[in-house]
Order: structure tokens, then C-alpha cells, then sequence
């Protein structure tokens, strides 16, 4: 290899797709794809340095459409497998997709544990508040009262918040923002990359085929945008009607509040970038571990 | 008593030391020159209440001047410490006429009944044995130490029993307890002093082996830690595990000294999340293992489809214990075959090989990297409690530092009765490139996939990913080479088993050509795929039985049985198969021999 | 064409309505007094592309004036929408040289050379095709509603083609809209009767079957709506699921009626949890059921082996997919049989059930819970995709309310080649009390224990509980009777299958009798222990191959062959073993019959 | 059967006693075995009626010590299998026991959807703050430093809080009390009892064994008492040097304050008896059922 520095390649867009998706027209995976496809590019990510590993649902699809490496794994299991693969190689970048029911369902546990590890990646959980592949069951986020094959008098638990959820368990960067806010949905991929540690990215996806009413994408009128220099900037072009709220990401106790308002907020609740990170302790040690001893030195007779 | 072989067993409450004392006794032994196999018994509690059969605790050893391959049927002696014990030990019927048993009375005046009742059933059982009491002067010493310091008592007394070198076993005990106070050394050196004092004058049983002198290096370890060496050597560089008796001892020996190695140990939340991880990390081009017992191969079986599926290796060593469910925990079993082989939903295919010994246990990993990255298939290492616990002086393996897998040693691959691949491995995907390579990128799933990786639900796609799935698995099985045959290639009886049935096959058939019955036996160390041509090895042989610790009967076969039936049709029955949580024993396997040819 | 038999398939992007189309159709066939069968044919995405492959989404119909048990092999009729899609089903090769393909050439504007490309596949292929256009009229109303109500104008043509009442088929179409706007609902009708007026005059196939009349009553479902109705009937109170293709539509189906029934559907986070659930129901005395699929198998698997340890029953309904892993979530496959047998760790010991068509599937909950409660075991009831998802006309089941589940009636048992227990059933646990009774308070667990239930982990207790627990799967053996046979007791050939294959079974041997081949078929509902007297049976016959949709080739036995060949010897070989994700086919199974026959 | 009433028996403790435990002596599980057998006679409830639920751990062995009904599942498993209990019965007593291995590491999917269903159970999670049963390794809430086989130089990410995080799932009652406050413990637990839904006990329980130094049951200088007339009184007679803090546990944010603080606390953090109960809603819609009508109604020809 020479050794001169190669002039950076420049990735362009096209660099970051692959197959073409298979979902119904109008769903917000579509834009989710898309602004990732962005962010990659915005950050000038080499996809041969990208891993994207997903759940099983309609938005476990994602990896396939980039053109970077993937794990496509099984339902629920996308956190531990993408630990596997940052504490091989933490040159890597590691995106994790994962469904409402992907992660708080069946994947609950992995997503406590991924949260308290805080290790490096970027988590993004697709929130259409409904099990969309398989057709529409209720979902722990699911609306109270709505409809579904497995709860037809209308689902009657409380639907879990998983902002608050995310917090209590000692999140160390957590935001949400929605598919359709192009903008403010970049930016936030931007914060949340640029966080060294577990970033848990909540994302507001459209289902126009089993919840649309789960997300009025028209209206802009029921939530707010929360605000700061540390945070991510309101989405004014796609967000109009938006109100606008001060909010420091540092403060935790505020970020539970407004995880729990009405309206709902979009923007970065919370941020800290010193909390401890599992994979970056375990790789010290390995580097810091003194030579290769005897390895039988303590048998031996 | 000049032998060639002797077994002895320490046993005392849980907590009393037994183990230890048991393991410094058999450290000189090997020091010495003999050969030594230890297996200690554990309790499934952590210090269950003692004076219970519950609390039973301690080590079988067996020594001897020639190579041993397993624990062996019954014990020359046994020195125990109170009446339970001993009557709970007899339940496992481990003795013959010639045992003796060294019983420490000191509990009699707790419960005169149950002594007597012991010794009616020692009587009646025609077996020999001593009651003794230990001399006060061990009793006032043992009160400093607040009732400890038994186990050295009785270190002592084998030390004398066992006419071995009392200077040196002193100087090991005195270096023993360095974590202790200066004064407390010296109290467990007293009482080690008064146990062999009291043993020379009190007790009137000696034993001695000729100690061969042998000057190759020698090294002294379990089939846990044995595994954990043999990952670091074999340049797996992750582990990801989740705590389980008997394999938790895997994590915590390479927990120590893996980073100096470059490798990390990671504590999972859970069986299925270390399994994802070993995944993962494999997928990235790291080579990683896991290692569990039986609930946690249950818990992972669907993430060992995904890896079979979207072609990712995995190292998975399995360490069976006592079965169902959470079963016999410190007990050992051979009842996870199946679970190994078919466990998944589907079609599965994978490597399943297993250990016979501690020096398996070593060179299992290589093996599994080579199969695994050759084949990009799950490859699970079969051991179990038995071996996993046991000790055993080996000689010390030769270190490989294997990186580039087919950098493997021939004499490894031999080991497990296998040529390397000549051929090229077909894959389902075309494509197995590893992160960072550029303009290679690719998607693994576990849907089905075209060759070029794409998602296709078609039945050309799906027919091909299984044909090539499996071809894969036949250019495995074309590799192996004949299993090892222990006796002639033809004979009345064939006894068959896998993994730690080896030392026991081994040592049976010695004894049938020693009584010159036409008994052979037959040994497997990869037990999927099964090689070719076992039906003509087998129809050689009028009968042929196999001997596993799992349950068959006449309805139902025992697992290994089963397999050999339906790869061959020869009439396989399960001969031994008696799932009681103790290794197979020889002496079971001969009188099942002398029924069968009788 | 007056035929006795005829298939047809409808072919459409996913979306457009095929399924429902073919669902009206087929229910005006069955109150005619036709027998049909219908299979849809699902993606496993929600709505993909249009005009990709992936979007293919249709149904196959049968129908007849003879019962029929299966798909069938090959369709005389397919109406498909564009060139993709039949490009893509020809590779299923479901065709023959009578088959008549009419494409709509509505697209080909779109896609000439695509059009070009597939005529020229099926001259080729020497099949004949119409390619039609679709009047103006359609188009134009199509246009009003959106695009939509194509699959109206083609049963429109359906209805022509195969003589059905026009009449009751509008006023059908008419009722079938309900909740569209009235304006919509004549749209419908409009496009509905223009499709009958083109084919009445522009297309010139028709095929007409004779009705049958009969009385009898007749209802109308597929296996999971009939499992479903099974659990009501059979007196589960408890369904504990996690939503998974194709399992789904059982708690579906409950959600909707089971409180009525009392009954409580749970939709559990996990299907471990699921399983967990069942489990503490039933100890607690009220039967319990989940229904899964393959990955949720795998994940159930260490709560399975607790209900067997703890001799809790517990029944599981697993809808077979394609697998392994993820892989083809709407196709069907058999490959789960030996998960099902062996896939918990150590020894196990469950009843497995299979279902062979729509009735056993109403039947099999009631079955399972005999055998469940009285053995006390984990009872799993294999369906598989084809069957889940495939409607059928039958005689309305009689109800049996079941309580007690003594009072189950001989005939249901029967329909299982079963004997009511005579004797004693022996268990591991003396008392098997429920929560409630007083002064039979106990625990059960996992681990070992002894006949009190008390945790026990000497060798005697372990190998007792062994025993027992095969003991009573033993007793179930012996009250087997022998499985199904069609044709003669002995022949040259002998087929074998288990659930989905009957039908195929059956239909492959009347064809062979009337080709006069000495060929008989032999069908297992219970796969799990295997009846007394198999070898014998097979032995009667020169060959003995199974038919399974798994995979199985020279060096690998097909999952049901190996069970045969290891419980009898026999070499079973693996017939016809193609895991396409497609149901067996008579055809197939006469071509390797005529291979192995000649 | 007669129709009178009959005099109810007088359950005595030994009435619960069953099987000796096999714990190591000193163990905190012995006091906890005790102190759970006394609330069970304190409430007369009929051994027949009560069934303990666990999972694997030195703790899960609890229920084999009870002459009830119980269940020693799988590892993590306990509150699935205790809804099952629960849902087909809704007539009996069900109490968890669950280490914190067992509910915080593999079971913790379950805690998650447990506490979020909020059905009818006393969950007592005993915290040794380490894995007992299978000889000491760290567990999510082992103290930072604390060395153990699996993390050899000092366990080193930081502690989960048990409560805070019950707190963040929405527990309807989360309580913490020490194995050796008898007193505390037993009113506690009736507390606890006494609430419909979930409850989540959280005990401090001494594992002389393998980690001594987690709970310094000597002292009570490092602890404080939660006091309050609808919660529980502060245990003076073994914990008389401990502070006295007033909190209303309908409190929910006092509740994740104290959860958090140093020195730690005891008592009630927070209740609320009038959250939905997953089993009710379950058992109601049941009971309101329709009589049956025709099975095969929808499918007839
Ligand atoms: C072990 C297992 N259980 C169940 C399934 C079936 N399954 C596939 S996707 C899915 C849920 C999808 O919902 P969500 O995670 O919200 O993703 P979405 O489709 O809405 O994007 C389920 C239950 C599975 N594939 N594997
Ligand atoms: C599936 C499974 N994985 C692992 C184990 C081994 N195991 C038994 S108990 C236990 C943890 C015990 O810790 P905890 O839950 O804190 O209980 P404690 O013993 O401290 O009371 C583990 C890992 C098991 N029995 N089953
Ligand atoms: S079902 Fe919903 S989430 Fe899935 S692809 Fe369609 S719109 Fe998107
Ligand atoms: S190890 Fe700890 S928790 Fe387990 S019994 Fe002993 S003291 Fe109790
Ligand atoms: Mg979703
Ligand atoms: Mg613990």
C-alpha cells in the first residue's frame, strides 16, 4: 500500500442503495431508508465501514436496502447481535433497526440491557404503533382502543411510552422525531451518529396500511418541537404548526417530563456523552492486556 | 498393597475442603510421576446444611503407572467424614468386596443410630471398613480454626496411607494458604503433621505405585479450563457467554487472562443474546464462541438456525449435565445429541463434534474454527460434566497460535479423524465477504435467499439453498476418516459410544483381551456427519450395542443408538444406557458383555 | 368441457383481490354441492410492488364431484393479470399440456418485450393461452373506483367460464361489499357483470361439473379457523400466543370469540412467555394451548421441557413454514417434526399429533388434551402452512362441549388410530392435586425429584423419573392402533406420510389402482410415539419410500424416513423429499413411483 | 356439601412449613422464607389457595419451603408462568420469587411486560446483588468494583437501580425492604398483598457467601425509612439508626427522586390502586361474554 494518503471518494447517494423495497406504498420506511441513505452520505460513510442490523418486521427490511453489510436477524434479537459486531470491530458503523414490537416486545430485555451497555451504535426504533408484517396486531405502543385482529374490542392496555421507557432505564442519548420530517429526522440521525454510546433514536413511522391513524403526518398542530444548541433544530418546513419548547438535553428530570407530555415533543430529550461504554472498556482492556503470558504456566506440574 | 491402579475417595460435607485436599494430594501424585484423573463430586446447592446426604462433597482419584482414560467402576478406598455420607454413597454402588472404608467416627456420639445402622449395612454389603477417631490434639487445633482444617487431617493420613512424600506434600500445604494469617498456616500444617502421624500409627492400610519417572512436561487441568486454553491457542478472539453449572467455569478461566490475549469476555443478559453476539462478531470476521449446558442450548437454538441459514459460523460448546429440564445440574449426561442435531426448526445443518478427554477439550476449538469458517456453519462442541470437572495430567499440548485456519495442523485434524478439505466449499451465497471490504457489500438473512444473497421466496431458490446446505455438510462427511476401533476389526460384539465414553470403551476392551472375549469397540469423536461406510464396519460384527450415559429401552433407542440405526440399519441396540448422572463404569459395561455373549 | 375434477388458479398483484374473488367463487361452488378446496397463495410481504414477482398473490381452487383431500398437481385453468406473474408461476411447473393460461394483455403497452418474452415461454412449452383485453367498459368503471374491482371482472369471466349461477353469484358480489358506499357497491356489480358478458362471448372455455346434491350440513373453513373452533369445543379456556406466520389466525380467530365462550385470548410479549403461560394455566387446572411456527418453536423449547419434567400438559399447535430460520414465512414445509421431537435438551418425552386436513384440525385440540392430561406431557399438534391457510367444505363436526375429558368421545380417537387408556397411567409425582385441593398442597420444578415430588439428585431418583416418564409414553404406544392404509396390506410399493401428505396419499393411490400398479400408501396422524408392529407392516412391501415436503437426499434420510428406519430397520427411503415450499403433488409422486417401480 | 358456613381454621406458621431449605447458613433467603410464611398466616390465607411462582437461583428454591402450591420454573421465566396461574385462577394467592439475576438479567423482558400488565401478584425480587446458585458472578445490580469470576478485576459497568427502573415501567406498587428488617418485611409485604395488581418488592438480601459486603445488615446508619400513613412504618426495633423520611407514595416523581438517593431508602416509593389490571380486564370480558352462540354459525354453507 502506498503511503500517501488516498484522496477521500466521495460517496454520493446512489453509493448507499441496493435492492428495491418490498413495502406498501405510502409506509414511512420509505423515508426512513431515504434519510439514513442521507446520513450515510452526509457523514461520507464508507459502506464497505457500515453495518445496518435489523429485527424481523417490515422495517427489519431496511439493511437489504443499503448497500453497506447487513445482518437481517431473527425477531427481537437485533441489539446483541449488533453487540457482536461492535466488539469485533469497533472501526465499524453499526445501525440498528428494530420494530415497536421488534424491540418492545420480544426484544424488551436485549433493549435493556443494549441501553444500559451503551455501547456504540445507532438505535432507531420504527414506532407505527402496530405488528405491521404480521398483519396488524397490537403492539405495545398501540393506541388505546384501536382495533386489532388479536384485540378486536379495541386494544386496552395502556400503550408503553418508550421515551420514558428509554429514560428510566438510563439512556445516555435519547430523541425522537418522525419519518416524514426529512429535516429534522437527518439532523437527529447526525446527533445521534455523532454520540459516542448506545443512541436510542425514537422514530414516529407511518403505517398507512394497518394504523393510519396512529401518526397524523398532515397536521403539525399536535406536538412540539423541543429546542437547544445541544439538541437538534425544529423541522419549520415540514413541522409549521409545530410550537417550539426550550429544552437543555443535560437535564434529565425535564426530559421526563416532557417524554410524558401532551402535546408530544420531537427533538433530543436527553444527551450525555460520559456515561461509561460497555464495548470501549472491554476493548481497553484487551489493548492495555500485558503480553501474551505462558499459557500454561499456571498447569504446569 | 503394591498396585498398578488405585481409586480412592475423599468424602465430606460441602465446605469442609475436601476438594481441595483432594486436589494437592493428586498434585504430588502427578509430581511424582504417576498418572492421576480426578473427579470431584459437587453438590448442586452452594453449601447445603451439612450432616445431610444433600451436602455430600468431594473428589474420586484414581492413579496409577500407566496412561488412565477414565475414573474407573469402584473405589479401593474411601475416607469418609461421617455416617450420612457413606450411606448416601453406597446408594451409587461404587464399591466391590475389596473396598475399604475409613469411616471417622467422631460423629457417632451425635447419632450412635445411624452409625450402627451404617455399619450393619457395610456388614451385610461384606465390605471392610475402619472407624476411627480422630486424636485430640487434631480436635483442639481444628477449634482454633473454628471447626476448619479437617480436610488436612485428612490430607495427612492419606499422605501416609498412600506412602507419599510427606516433606513435600508439608511444603505444598505451607504454601498453600498464603491468603491466610501466618498463625493459621501453622495451624493447618500441624494439623496436616497429625493426620499423617495418627494414619502411621492408627491405621493399618497402605497402598503404593510405582512411580514411573517420566521427564516430558506436564500439565495439570480440567476439560473447562482445557477448552478455554484451547480457544485462546486456536485464535478465537471473543467470548460470550451467560453463567451455567457445569460451563460458567469456560467464562471464568478466560475471563482471567483472555485480554492478554487480545480477547474479550462478555457476560451476556441472556443464553440467546450471547448467542447473537458470538454471531455478530463472527459475521465480522472475529472468530467467537459461546458455551453453555442444556437450558441454554434450548435458549439458542434459534439463533444457531440463523447462523446455519445465512451462512455465519459459530462456535457453541455445550456441556451436557443431568437432564430434563434443569435436572441434575452437577451430574453428568449424554442426553443433548439430539438436542444438538435437531434442535432448530427446519432443515438443519451442522458440525457436531465431541470431547473424549482433556486434550480434546484443547484442540475442540480448532477444529471448530476450521469446520466452522470452512463450511460457514454453527459448530457445537459436545463435552460434559464429567469431563468438564475432571482433572488430569496430560502432556503439555503443542501451542499453535493458530490465525489463518488453514495455517491447522495436520495431527489436529487427525485427532478428531478427519483429512482437510481438498475441495472448494459450495455456498448458498456467493458473496462471504467481511466488513470493510469494499464494493462487496452484502446482506445476510435467515429468509431465503438467490445466490446472490437477494431475498427470494421461490422454490428454485429454496431448493438450491438446501441441496447446497447439505452438500456442504456431505463434503464433511467424505472427509472423515474411519472412527477409532479399539480390538479387531470382527468379533461377537461391538460396543460403540461417543465423547467421554472413550476412556471406558478403552479400558473394557483391555479387559476382554486380557479374559479373551471377542469384543471390540468403536469410538466417535465427530458424531454429525456420521462417516461413510459405517454399515460395513458394522455388519462385521455379530452384536453391536453402544454405551451412553442417556436413557433407551426396548421401545426406545438411546440417542446414538438411534442414529447408527437410521445412517446404517444395523440392528444398534443401546446396550448401556443408563442415564443415572455418574460416568459410565467399565465393570456395568462388562457384566452387560457377559450377559450379551452369554 | 364436463370434467369431474378441475383446478383453476386467479393470479393477481397482491392487493387487487384475488383471494377474495376466488373465496366468493368457491363458496358459490360448495353451495352448489361441488366439493372444493382452495389454497391461497400468500407473499410474505404486506403489499409489494406491483408488477414484481414478489407481488404474486392469488388462489388455487379445486373443485370436484368427489370428495377431495388435496391441492391436486397441476391447474387446468390459470387467469392471471400480467406477464410477470405467470412468468413467475410457470417455474412452480404446476402446468400440464392441457393447461389453458389466460393472460390479460392489458399491460403489454407496458411491457411488450416482457409479453413477447413469456409467449414465447409458453409456445415453447407447448401450453396453450389466450391473451385477452379487457373492454372498455371495465376499464373505464375501474377508473371510478380508483383503479380497483379487476378482480370482479374476473370473476365475472369465472363465473362464465365455469357455468356458475350468474344470479345467485351478483347477488353474492352485491352482499359481499358492505361497508363501501352504495355508488361503490354497483360499481362492483357493474364490473362483475361486464367480466360475465366478455367471457360469455369473447372467451371460448368453458368447464362445467355436475353437481352433486346433498343435504347433509356443510360448513366452511380452513385449518386454523378449524383448530380454533377445536380449542372451543374441546374445552380450552386458555389461549397464550405471540402473533407469528401462519399460526396467527388461531388467536385471530379466538379473539373474536373466545370470551363468549369463557375463554381468555393472551397475546404474550415473547412466545416463551406464551409458553410459560400455558403451562402455569395448566397446572392450575385449566387446559391451556398456544399456536406457533417454526423460530417461535425453537424459543418455546425450554418451557416444553419443564412441562415434561413437571408433568404439566400443554398443548402447542405448530403451523409448519418454509424454513430454516426465517425463511419462507407463506410457504409450506415439513421440516419441524424432529424440532418437535428432540429439540428441548436431555430426554424427552411428548406426544406429537399431526393433522391431516380441516376436520383433524377441529378434532386434534380435543385428542391433545386426552393425551395431555391423562399422560400429564406437553402435547404438540403439527398443522403446516398448506393446511392452515387452505379452505375446505366439510360436514359440519359434531359438538362436543368437552368438560371432562373422559367423556371424549371414541369416535374422535378413533379418527386418531387410538385406544382409551385402560389401565393406570404411572407418573413421576404421586400426587398430581391442582391449586385448590387442600391437604395435596405441592411443587413441582425442573429439577430431579423423587416420587414425593421432593428435589432429589441420587442416581435412583433420576433414573426412576427416566423410566416413568418412557413408561407412560410406552402405554400410549400400545394403544395405537395400526395407521391408515390405502390399497393392499402388501405390494411392491409402499408410500408413507404423515399430516398434510394423506390426501395426496390417498388421491396417488387411486390413481395407482386404476393404473393398475401395486403401490399402497400408508398415513401416521400420531408421529410421536409410533404405533407397535411397524416393522412387520413395512416388511410386507419390496420398497417403502416416504413422501414429506423436507429434505432428504442419498446421504441424508428425509425426517420421517430416518423415525421409520431407526424404530423398524426397514430401509425407508426418502421418495419424495423436495422442500419447495409447495405442497406434495399426486404427480410427482406417480413419476417416482413410475421410476422406482420400473 | 352443608350449607352452613364452616368456622374458618386457624392456619398456624407451621401449617406453611414444607422441606428443609438447603441454603448456606447466614443466608438472607432463610429470613425472607420466614418472614413470607408469617404475612401468609398474619393474612389466614389457606395454603390451598397460594401458589408460589419462581425461577432458578439460591432464591428461586423458595417455594419448595412452602406447604402451598408452587412452581420452580425455568431461569427468568417466573412471572409468565405466574400469569398463566393468574389468569386461570384468578381465585388464588400468587407471589413471585425472583432473584436478581433472574429478573433483571435473563427474566427482564418479562419484568418489563409483568409490571406493564399490572396484574394481580406479590413479586418479590431478592437482591444479592450477585448470581448465587451458580457461584458468584456479576449480576445488573452487583456494586461497581466488586470482583467476581466473570468480571475478575471489579464488576464495571454501573449498578441497575431495581427501583428506578419499576418506577420507569409504570409499577403500580414499588416498594423496597431488607431481609433482616423482620418487622419491615412482613409489613411490606402485606402492604403489598393488599394491592391489586403488581407488586414489586424489592429486598435487600444478604448472600454471606458470595457477597457479604453488598448489604451491611449491622448498621442502619446508611439507610432511611419512606414513612407515610398509606405506606409502611419505619422498622425502629432493627433499624434504629436509620433516618425517617415522609413521602406520600402517590408521589411518582418524589418516588424516582428517592429511588435514586444516597442513602438509600426503604419503604414504599410509590402506589396507585386504580391503574388497570391486564387479568381483570381479561377475566371481565370473559365473565361478560355473551351466552355461546352457534360455533359454526359464521362458517355454515
Ligand atoms: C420468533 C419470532 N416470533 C414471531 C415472528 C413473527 N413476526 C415477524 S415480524 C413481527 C412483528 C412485527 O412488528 P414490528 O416489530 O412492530 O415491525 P413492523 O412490521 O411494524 O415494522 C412478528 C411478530 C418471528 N418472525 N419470529
Ligand atoms: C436458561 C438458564 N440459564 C442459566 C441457568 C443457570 N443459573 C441458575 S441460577 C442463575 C442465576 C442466579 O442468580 P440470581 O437470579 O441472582 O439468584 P440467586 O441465586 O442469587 O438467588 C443462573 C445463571 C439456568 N438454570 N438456566
Ligand atoms: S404494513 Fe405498514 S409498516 Fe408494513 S410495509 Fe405496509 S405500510 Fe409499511
Ligand atoms: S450462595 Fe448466597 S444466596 Fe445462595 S444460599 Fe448461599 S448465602 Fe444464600
Ligand atoms: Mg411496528
Ligand atoms: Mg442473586
Amino acid at each position: 500500500m502506498s503511503s500517501e494518503k488516498a484522496v477521500p471518494k466521495k460517496f454520493s447517494i446512489k453509493d448507499y442503495k441496493a435492492d428495491s423495497p418490498r413495502w406498501c406504498s405510502g409506509c414511512g420506511d420509505f423515508s426512513v431508508l431515504v434519510g439514513m441513505r442521507k446520513h450515510m452520505m452526509d457523514a461520507q460513510l464508507d459502506p464497505a465501514n457500515v453495518v445496518h442490523v435489523s429485527g424481523i418486521g417490515c422495517s427489519g427490511r431496511l439493511p437489504h436496502y443499503f448497500n453497506t453489510y447487513g445482518i437481517h436477524g431473527v425477531h427481537g434479537r437485533a441489539i446483541p447481535i449488533a453487540l457482536g459486531v461492535v466488539l469485533a470491530r469497533p472501526d465499524l458503523n453499526v445501525f440498528i433497526e428494530s420494530g415497536d414490537g421488534d424491540a418492545l416486545s420480544i426484544g424488551g430485555n436485549h433493549l435493556i440491557h443494549g441501553i444500559n451497555k451503551n455501547f456504540n451504535c445507532v438505535f432507531v426504533l420504527l414506532d407505527n404503533q402496530i405488528y405491521g408484517l404480521t398483519k396488524s396486531q397490537s403492539s405495545p405502543t398501540t393506541q388505546t382502543g384501536f382495533r386489532t385482529p388479536s384485540q378486536p374490542e379495541g386494544t386496552f392496555m395502556d400503550p408503553i411510552n418508550p421515551i420514558q421507557v428509554a429514560l428510566g432505564l438510563g439512556g445516555s442519548f435519547v430523541a425522537s422525531t418522525a419519518d416524514w420530517l426529512s429535516g429534522h429526522f437527518l439532523e437527529t440521525m447526525n446527533a445521534a451518529a455523532a454520540h459516542p454510546g448506545f443512541s436510542f433514536v425514537h422514530v414516529a413511522q407511518r403505517c398507512p396500511k394497518y394504523n393510519p391513524e396512529a401518526w397524523d403526518y398532515k397536521s403539525s398542530s399536535w406536538y412540539s418541537f423541543l429546542n437547544h444548541e445541544n439538541g437538534v433544530a425544529p423541522d419549520q418546513k415540514f413541522g409549521p404548526d409545530a410550537t417550539i419548547v426550550d429544552h437543555d438535553p443535560s437535564d434529565r428530570s425535564k426530559a421526563f417530563e416532557y417524554a410524558q407530555r401532551v402535546p408530544r415533543c420531537f427533538g433530543v430529550f436527553y444527551k450525555d456523552d460520559t456515561t461509561t461504554c460497555y464495548a470501549k472498556v472491554l476493548q481497553d482492556k484487551k489493548n492495555k492486556g500485558e503480553q501474551p503470558t505462558d499459557l500454561f504456566a499456571k498447569v504446569r506440574l | 498393597m503394591e498396585k498398578k491402579d488405585i481409586r480412592l475417595e475423599l468424602l465430606m460435607d460441602a465446605g469442609n475442603g475436601a476438594q481441595s485436599a483432594a486436589s494437592m494430594l493428586i498434585n504430588e501424585f502427578a509430581k511424582e510421576g504417576k498418572y492421576v484423573f480426578i473427579e470431584p463430586m459437587i453438590p448442586a446447592e452452594i453449601s447445603p446444611p451439612k450432616r445431610t446426604p444433600h451436602s455430600m462433597s468431594g473428589a474420586i482419584v484414581r492413579t496409577s503407572n500407566f496412561e488412565i482414560s477414565c475414573i474407573g467402576s469402584s473405589s479401593d478406598l474411601m475416607l469418609v467424614e461421617h455416617e450420612i455420607l457413606i450411606d448416601r454413597r453406597l446408594n451409587d454402588k461404587e464399591y466391590t468386596k475389596d473396598t475399604i472404608i475409613l469411616l471417622d467416627a467422631g460423629d457417632e456420639r451425635r447419632n450412635k443410630d445411624g452409625y450402627q445402622a451404617v455399619y450393619n449395612r457395610m456388614d451385610k454389603l461384606g465390605l471392610t471398613y475402619v472407624a476411627f477417631n480422630l486424636p485430640d490434639v487434631c480436635k483442639s487445633i481444628m477449634l482454633q480454626l473454628k471447626g476448619r482444617g479437617k480436610n488436612m487431617v485428612y490430607l495427612g493420613m492419606l499422605t501416609a496411607i498412600f506412602n507419599s512424600n510427606y516433606d513435600k506434600m508439608y511444603h505444598f500445604v505451607k504454601t498453600s494458604y498464603k491468603k491466610l494469617s501466618p498463625e493459621k498456616q501453622d495451624l493447618n500444617c500441624e494439623l496436616y503433621k497429625e493426620g499423617y502421624k495418627f494414619a502411621q500409627s492408627e491405621i493399618d492400610v497402605r497402598y503404593s505405585i510405582e512411580s514411573k519417572r517420566d521427564d516430558s512436561k506436564k500439565v495439570f487441568m480440567d476439560g473447562n479450563m482445557a477448552i478455554s486454553f484451547g480457544a485462546i491457542d486456536s485464535g478465537i478472539k471473543l467470548f460470550a457467554g451467560y453463567p451455567i453449572t457445569p460451563a460458567s467455569s469456560i467464562m471464568h478461566e478466560l475471563a482471567k487472562i483472555f485480554p492478554s490475549y487480545g480477547g474479550i469476555v462478555h457476560q451476556a443478559e441472556d443464553e440467546i443474546s450471547a448467542m447473537g453476539t458470538v454471531v455478530g462478531s463472527y459475521f465480522s470476521g472475529v472468530p467467537a464462541m459461546t458455551a453453555t449446558s442444556g437450558p441454554g442450548l434450548s435458549l439458542k437454538q434459534e439463533i444457531i438456525g440463523l447462523a446455519m441459514a445465512s451462512e455465519i459460523p459459530a462456535i457453541i460448546v455445550n456441556v451436557q449435565r443431568g437432564g430434563p429440564s434443569t435436572g441434575l445440574p452437577t451430574k453428568t449426561e449424554q442426553s443433548d445429541l439430539q438436542a444438538c442435531l435437531y434442535g432448530c426448526h427446519g432443515d438443519n445443518t451442522k458440525v457436531i463434534l465431541s470431547v473424549a478427554d482433556v486434550e480434546d477439550c484443547f484442540y475442540a476449538p480448532h477444529v471448530a474454527r476450521y469446520l466452522g469458517e470452512k463450511l460457514r456453519v454453527p459448530v457445537i462442541i459436545l463435552s460434559d460434566y464429567a469431563t468438564s470437572v475432571s482433572f488430569k495430567v496430560i502432556g503439555e499440548p503443542t501451542q499453535n497460535k493458530l490465525e489463518n485456519i488453514d495455517d491447522i495442523n495436520d495431527d489436529i485434524l487427525e485427532r478428531f479423524f478427519l483429512t482437510r478439505f481438498k475441495e472448494e466449499i459450495p455456498m448458498v451465497k456467493n458473496n462471504q465477504s467481511i466488513p470493510g471490504e469494499q464494493g462487496k457489500e452484502r446482506r445476510v438473512t435467515g429468509l431465503s435467499t438467490d445466490g446472490d444473497g437477494r431475498v427470494d421466496f421461490s422454490s428454485d431458490a429454496a431448493i438450491d439453498a438446501h441441496n447446497i446446505r447439505n452438500q456442504k455438510m456431505h463434503i464433511l462427511k467424505e472427509s472423515l476418516q474411519k472412527p477409532e476401533i479399539f480390538g479387531q476389526e470382527e468379533a461377537d460384539l461391538l460396543i460403540v459410544g461417543w465423547g467421554s465414553a472413550r476412556g471406558v470403551i478403552k479400558e473394557t476392551i483391555d479387559k476382554c483381551k486380557e479374559n479373551k472375549l471377542s469384543v471390540s469397540g468403536l469410538h466417535f469423536k465427530i458424531v454429525n456427519p456420521l462417516p461413510l461406510g459405517l454399515k460395513e464396519l458394522l455388519s462385521k460384527f455379530k452384536r453391536v450395542m453402544t454405551v451412553e450415559v442417556a436413557y433407551g429401552d426396548r421401545y426406545k433407542s438411546a440417542p446414538f443408538a438411534r442414529e447408527l440405526r437410521n445412517e446404517t440399519l444395523v440392528d444398534v441396540e443401546s446396550g448401556v444406557c443408563e442415564p443415572s448422572g455418574r460416568p459410565l463404569k467399565p465393570d456395568v459395561i462388562m457384566t452387560k458383555i457377559r450377559e450379551v455373549l452369554s
